[in-house]
């Protein structure tokens, strides 16, 4: 931790003669302080993410170690070609906070000379980063959060949004399920805005696809007891339950679900949101059977295996489609410094909008000029049951693959203007 | 009808683990006058440890629901030596920061030991399916809680009202001035008694294992709806937590059935209401006003 | 029962606390005070330094309660979030100059204040912990499920920091931390007048003697539900500052960890030495922020840890330890 | 206090005052008279409810039946500040002190206790500093001219007991209520409050208990003796320590101890 000292001596320096101007210029640090193409001769790649709470299987460090995968990859791809050296990845661990998420990109941005931030789940404090974002004129790829937000009302011209949203976790099971013939839906949300924004678009999707919403379910947040809610939804008869919690409270819900025997009456279970850190670490015994929307599956051909495999040396698990996607967030940008030969966030960002992309996590990808969505395929995926797991974290069959153009909200619905 | 017996009995399942947390929550209070904020920890701690002990040594609920609240017990008589007893002489208060500072390191210590995203608990076999009552059916796990809660808390009123030790800590929980007047020296017993309020909340975290979701933040929020029983039952009435308990169970239930964006605001609203009537709690004991 | 400022510190210490120490020392001390105010942000990075700030008011206003009227309130973060959310809705609404949004949102704070306090004087000690508790997460959930007003879980974005069209302001942190400044002072000086004012002396003995003090006609519950009222309006201030420091308020600023982290500050600081928690909430700020960065994920760890340690051993807290030992000193 | 009435008015009357604790009855139909002008003591071996009726007349507990009439007026049920409010100052059984005042600043809080200066958040201290003379008097009265800024914690017994005193006539009482104001204390220190109490009590009402028969026979005109929470015998001090069923209940027992 030098560089708060280094600041510290030129703030005192500056205190004596000119006053505050000097520090305040130091502080928002100009492109072209070195007079090249690259701030400091180097790339920072900052990753802002919960490293101790409720995201860090989801995400977390590990994500760093993906980013890093990025960084060796681009340098063997592009070798003495490469328009840059020095590539380094920082992180930060905003503790599940917004206002230290704030603080922390405003820092990482002002101070550690990041050029992009990655990541950073928890939908209040992504939006906060995109603002600072935009303040900061630097680049902010967001792949732990799920709000369609920052893609629609309060999106900016620096933000990208990359792997799920809470629209395609939605359309995609929603629809799915219905066009594969069961029309009779309940839903169960949590009353809170995710919840509330998912249970708008299932129903979107669920009538789009000719079925019907029999009735919604609001609950408390957090919470812990379903049993009454499940009850309520099973009465109605519905061939599934749709549900958008998430996390501890899914666990919960799932656990209740299987205890009121609805599953044997033949109405199934279909989750908005969930992560195979959540499968593996309660067992396929509790999610058997289970539909939800995928953003990336690592066993789900050669491709992402060999990703997988690469990670799994380093880390000792497999990864999320959050691991994934940081990976493939910080190949992009820097695929897109290349091209740019700069890290000036204006040119870069041109360079990324409108790119179509295929990578081992971007499949038919396409970094979306109008609203910075990064789309690509998407898969229905249904939890196996414990005879069909073959090895550790072999838990999803791929259903159906939803392409890249039906996955997203269309960018002319997102209500985004830069 | 069939749906009023369905909440009743999700609410009561609901308000066992309240009940019994509570309980323990009074009879430490009553006789060390300490409001313990780890009550949340503990509950989790014996979830937490029911399932670490079925993926290690294979161990049953059934055992589980012996052996998690003796450890617990042990555990929670380490405690009370190490760090709470050094404050037992001044302001309540002190203690009850201690306990809250403890929730953050025992939390924060399973979050790194056991990782963030919950662990995984099977129930026995015997204890799945459901039973017909009145034509419909009654899941068997809820009715197995219910029942294992009414029996401990049966019990706990058996060993206060008709053991020696247990009039000793009834006469230090309800009425203090009676204590001391016959020269009972409640001394001895705050160890022990610390002890057995956090193997209750461990018993109650052990029920949970099954049922709910085992994360390291388990207790967190539970720990708030614990406060609320308790003000509600009066702080030092072992009436009145499990009453309480039972209570707050059934108002979530049918607060959730047919008030779903109250439910969770009914029980502070509740809270409220039985602080504005009777601010000692509906079986709480008066004080002199201070 | 000694009250829970006592228990920490001797009588004699208290006594001297409240007599004050001499008039030149207390000069010395506010001189030193508004430098390090002053020259935070030159040390610290800006928007660190209003952090401390804004966390240090909220620390004082709580001491106001603890320290000087006994009373635990683990519920503050609704006065807090409570003003934080309605400075940003006046903000955003209004377009108003931040100041006069802060000023609405601690306004609010202390309406809210009137029904939670009413109810929670009514129980001293450990009841009034819990209570105040249980009501501001009522409140959370209120506010959880109220998006359409509040954001929801999304938090409420765009808090905009209108000053006069002055720029600088607006947009860069160091000078916004001088604008923002006066405010945080003018609260932490109303805290003092508080304190040092008819009324204080009659907290400090209802604090130490609330029976005693009711027989001399003192309605203690009255005095009870003003020094709420006044202490839920500081810390509106504080958290009215810190939501348009940010530019967005989320819902974490009404969890009740956010009450703790408060009352961490203040026991840390010194309970019932008002100023104690300026310097706990220097130190928690900048450790939370030194931990984001350092790789060290156990922030539980060390929050946790340092509460047992200073609530067993250390219970003076900081700037009542220095109090003693100066005291000491001179008297040897 | 001037009382334009020829008659002795009652200064303080309870009819049937009882109050239940969980079963338990501390005071049972307390029928209680106090002249204007007297001086009463209330005796009783320990346990007998003195205190708890100390409380009661207070209003620091609120009867289970019964009324409570002071001056007339029915206080039954009122908070505590407000039967201050009426001309009615209390001392604890206990030193009941704020440790961290000194008897000065004690003083001050009392005298102020009746105005609604204590509001005044928005004031300096200082404002408390304005009734000096007052404060001296008060402080001189009780013998704490010396002390009047030393800690108030460092102080001997029988000084926090003078401060009582103090306190309790900062509020310009019609009816003192003082529980045992000599307990504890050496014979000298005895001898000075009850000569203290005697000047106190001159225009005033003053109920009281104490242990002392010494201290009762010297202050009390009349003597109501407790005995389980009931009334056992009531009269002057005479003849109540000549009563049979007062000698085997109390007075004997307090004898030979």
């Amino acid at each position: 931790m030098n560089k708060p000292r280094n600041a510290r001596a030129a703030a005192l320096i500056a205190g004596l003669t000119a006053g505050a101007l000097v520090t305040a210029a130091c502080g928002a640090g100009g492109p072209s302080a070195s007079g090249g193409d690259f701030t400091d001769d180097k790339v920072v790649l900052a990753l802002l993410n919960d490293a101790s709470g409720v995201y860090k299987d989801v995400s977390g460090p590990n994500s760093k170690i993906a980013i890093q995968m990025a960084i060796d990859d681009y340098k063997e791809k592009y070798g003495d070609e490469a328009v840059v050296d020095d590539i380094e990845v920082t992180s930060a661990d905003h503790q599940n906070e917004p206002d230290i998420a704030n603080t922390k990109a405003q820092e990482l941005y002002d101070r550690e000379g990041a050029d992009i931030i990655l990541d950073v789940p928890t939908s209040s404090a992504a939006l906060a980063v995109a603002t600072q974002a935009k303040n900061k004129k630097k680049l902010y790829m967001n792949i732990g959060a799920g709000t369609t937000e920052l893609t629609g009302a309060q999106c900016n011209k620096y933000t990208f949004h990359y792997a799920y949203d809470t629209w395609m976790l939605a359309n995609g099971t929603g629809t799915v399920v219905t066009e594969e013939g069961d029309k009779n839906w309940q839903l169960i949300y949590p009353d809170y805005a995710f919840g509330q924004d998912m249970v708008k678009s299932f129903t979107g999707a669920i009538e789009a696809g000719g079925g019907k919403v029999g009735g919604t379910i609001a609950t408390p947040f957090p919470n812990d007891n379903f049993a009454t809610y499940i009850t309520k939804a099973g009465a109605a008869k519905p061939q599934v339950i749709g549900t958008m919690h998430a996390g501890g409270d899914l666990i919960n819900l799932v656990k209740q679900y299987n205890e009121s025997g609805l599953k044997d009456q033949g109405i199934s279970l279909a989750v908005g949101l969930m992560f195979i850190s959540d499968i593996h670490s309660l067992g396929v015994e509790a999610f058997e059977g289970t539909i939800f929307t995928d953003a990336w599956y690592w066993n789900f051909d050669d491709k992402s295996r060999e990703w997988a495999d690469r990670y799994m040396e380093e880390t000792g698990d497999r990864p999320t489609y959050a691991h994934a996607g940081n990976y493939s967030a910080a190949l992009q940008y820097l695929e897109a410094v290349q091209a740019a030969g700069t890290d000036d966030a204006d040119k870069v960002v041109e360079e990324l909008e409108g790119k179509k992309v295929d990578d081992m996590f971007l499949r038919n990808g396409e970094i979306r000029a109008e609203d910075h969505r990064v789309i690509h395929d998407v898969y229905l995926a249904r939890v196996k049951g414990p005879a069909d797991v073959e090895e550790d974290w072999d838990y999803e069959e791929i259903i159906k693959t939803i392409p890249a153009e039906k996955a997203f909200r269309p960018a002319a619905e997102s209500g985004c203007s830069m | 009808m069939n749906a009023v017996l369905q909440y009743t009995v999700q609410g009561l399942a609901a308000g066992s683990f309240y009940a019994l947390a509570a309980l323990g929550l009074a009879v430490i209070f009553g006789v060390l006058g300490v409001v313990n904020f780890a009550h949340g920890a503990f509950y989790m701690l014996g979830a937490v440890a029911a399932a670490v002990l079925l993926d290690t040594v294979g161990m049953s609920l059934w055992l589980a629901l012996i052996v998690v609240p003796v450890l617990m017990l042990v555990f929670g008589m380490l405690v009370e030596r190490l760090l709470v007893r050094w404050l037992l002489p001044l302001d309540p208060l002190y203690n009850l920061l201690l306990t809250f500072g403890l929730t953050l390191l025992l939390v924060d210590l399973v979050k790194r030991r056991y990782g963030v995203s919950g662990l995984p608990y099977d129930r026995p076999d015997a204890l799945d399916g459901r039973v017909q009552v009145a034509g419909i059916g009654l899941p068997v796990y809820q009715l197995f809680v219910i029942g294992v809660a009414l029996l401990v808390c049966l019990g706990v009123w058996l060993l206060m009202t008709r053991t020696r030790v247990g009039m000793i800590v009834r006469a230090a929980t309800e009425r203090p001035e009676l204590a001391g007047a016959l020269g009972i020296n409640v001394g001895r017993w705050v160890t022990p008694v610390f002890g057995f309020g956090v193997a209750l909340a461990g018993l109650a975290g052990v029920l949970a294992a099954p049922f709910r979701a085992i994360t390291a933040e388990m207790g967190s929020d539970f720990i708030i709806i614990l406060f609320a029983v308790v003000v509600i039952g009066g702080l030092g009435s072992i009436v009145g937590a499990v009453v309480g308990g039972f209570l707050v169970g059934l108002v979530e239930a049918f607060g959730q059935a047919y008030a779903p964006t109250f439910a969770q605001v009914l029980i502070f609203v509740l809270m409220a209401v039985v602080v504005l009537a009777r601010p000692a709690g509906l079986f709480g004991r008066e004080e002199a006003t201070a | 029962m000694t009250s829970i400022a006592t228990a920490g510190a001797s009588v004699t210490e208290q006594h001297a606390a409240i007599a004050g120490a001499r008039p030149w020392q207390r000069l010395v001390l506010l001189a030193v005070g508004l430098l390090v105010a002053l020259g935070l942000p030159w040390f610290v990075y800006p928007p660190v330094a209003m952090d401390i700030a804004a966390w240090a008011l909220f620390a004082v206003a709580l001491d106001l309660l603890l320290g000087y009227c006994g009373l635990l309130s683990f519920g503050h973060a609704a006065f807090w979030g409570g003003s934080a959310y309605a400075t940003g809705l006046i903000a955003i609404h209004l377009g108003v100059p931040f100041p006069l949004a802060v000023l609405g949102g601690a306004v609010f704070a202390m309406i809210l204040a009137v029904p939670i306090g009413y109810l929670s004087v009514k129980r001293s000690g450990i009841y009034f912990a819990m209570v105040t508790l249980a009501f501001a997460q009522m409140l959370f959930f209120i506010a959880n499920q109220a998006s359409s007003l509040t954001g929801g879980e999304n938090g409420l974005q765009g808090v905009p920091r209108s000053f006069f069209g002055i720029e600088a302001v607006e947009t860069d942190a160091f000078f916004f931390y001088y604008a923002a400044l006066p405010i945080i002072l003018l609260g932490m000086w109303a805290a003092w007048r508080i304190v040092h004012s008819p009324f204080g002396r009659v907290l400090v003995a209802i604090r130490d003697n609330a029976p005693r003090a009711r027989a001399l006609g003192y309605d203690v519950e009255r005095y009870k539900l003003i020094v709420f009222v006044l202490s839920a309006g500081l810390s509106g201030l504080a958290g009215g500052v810190f939501a348009v420091s940010h530019g967005f308020v989320a819902l974490p600023e009404l969890h009740w960890t956010t009450s703790g982290e408060v009352v961490l500050m203040t026991v840390l600081g010194g309970i019932g030495t008002l100023w104690g928690g300026v310097i706990g909430a220097g130190l928690i700020v900048m450790l939370a922020d030194y931990l984001a960065s350092s790789g060290f994920d156990g922030i539980g760890i060390v929050t946790g840890g340092v509460f047992v340690t200073v609530v067993l051993l250390f219970r003076r807290g900081i700037w009542g330890t220095a109090r003693h030992l100066w005291l000491n000193r001179k008297r040897s | 206090m001037t009382s334009t009435t020829p008659t002795p008015r009652c200064a303080l009357r309870t009819e049937g005052l009882t109050k239940d604790f969980r079963g338990f009855r501390a005071v049972s139909s307390v029928d209680l008279e106090v002249a204007e002008g007297t001086v009463h003591a209330l005796v009783g071996p320990n346990g007998a409810g003195k205190t708890t009726l100390f409380n009661l007349l207070t209003g620091f507990l609120k009867p289970t039946s019964g009324r409570i009439m002071v001056f007339g007026d029915d206080v039954t049920g009122m908070a505590p500040e407000r039967i201050t409010h009426r001309g009615v100052a209390r001392s604890f059984q206990i030193t009941s002190l704020f440790e961290n005042l000194t008897p000065r600043e004690h003083v001050e809080i009392a005298l102020q206790g009746l105005t609604n200066q204590g509001l005044r958040f928005w004031r300096s201290e200082k404002l408390l500093g304005r009734r000096r003379d007052e404060v001296d008097r008060l402080l001189a009265e009780v013998g704490l001219t010396e002390l009047a800024d030393k800690p108030t914690g460092l102080m001997a017994y029988g000084q926090k007991r003078a401060l009582e005193l103090a306190l309790v006539l900062a509020v310009e009482p019609k009816l003192l209520l003082l529980d045992e104001p000599t307990a504890g204390m050496g014979i000298e220190d005895v001898d000075r409050t009850i000569e203290l109490v005697r000047r106190i009590a001159e225009g005033r009402t003053v109920v009281f208990v104490d242990h002392n028969m010494h201290v009762v026979g010297q202050l009390a005109d009349r003597v109501t003796v407790l005995q389980q929470g009931s009334v056992l015998a009531e009269g002057p001090y005479d003849e109540v320590r000549a009563d049979p069923r007062v000698i085997t209940a109390y007075l004997g027992e307090a004898h030979s101890a």
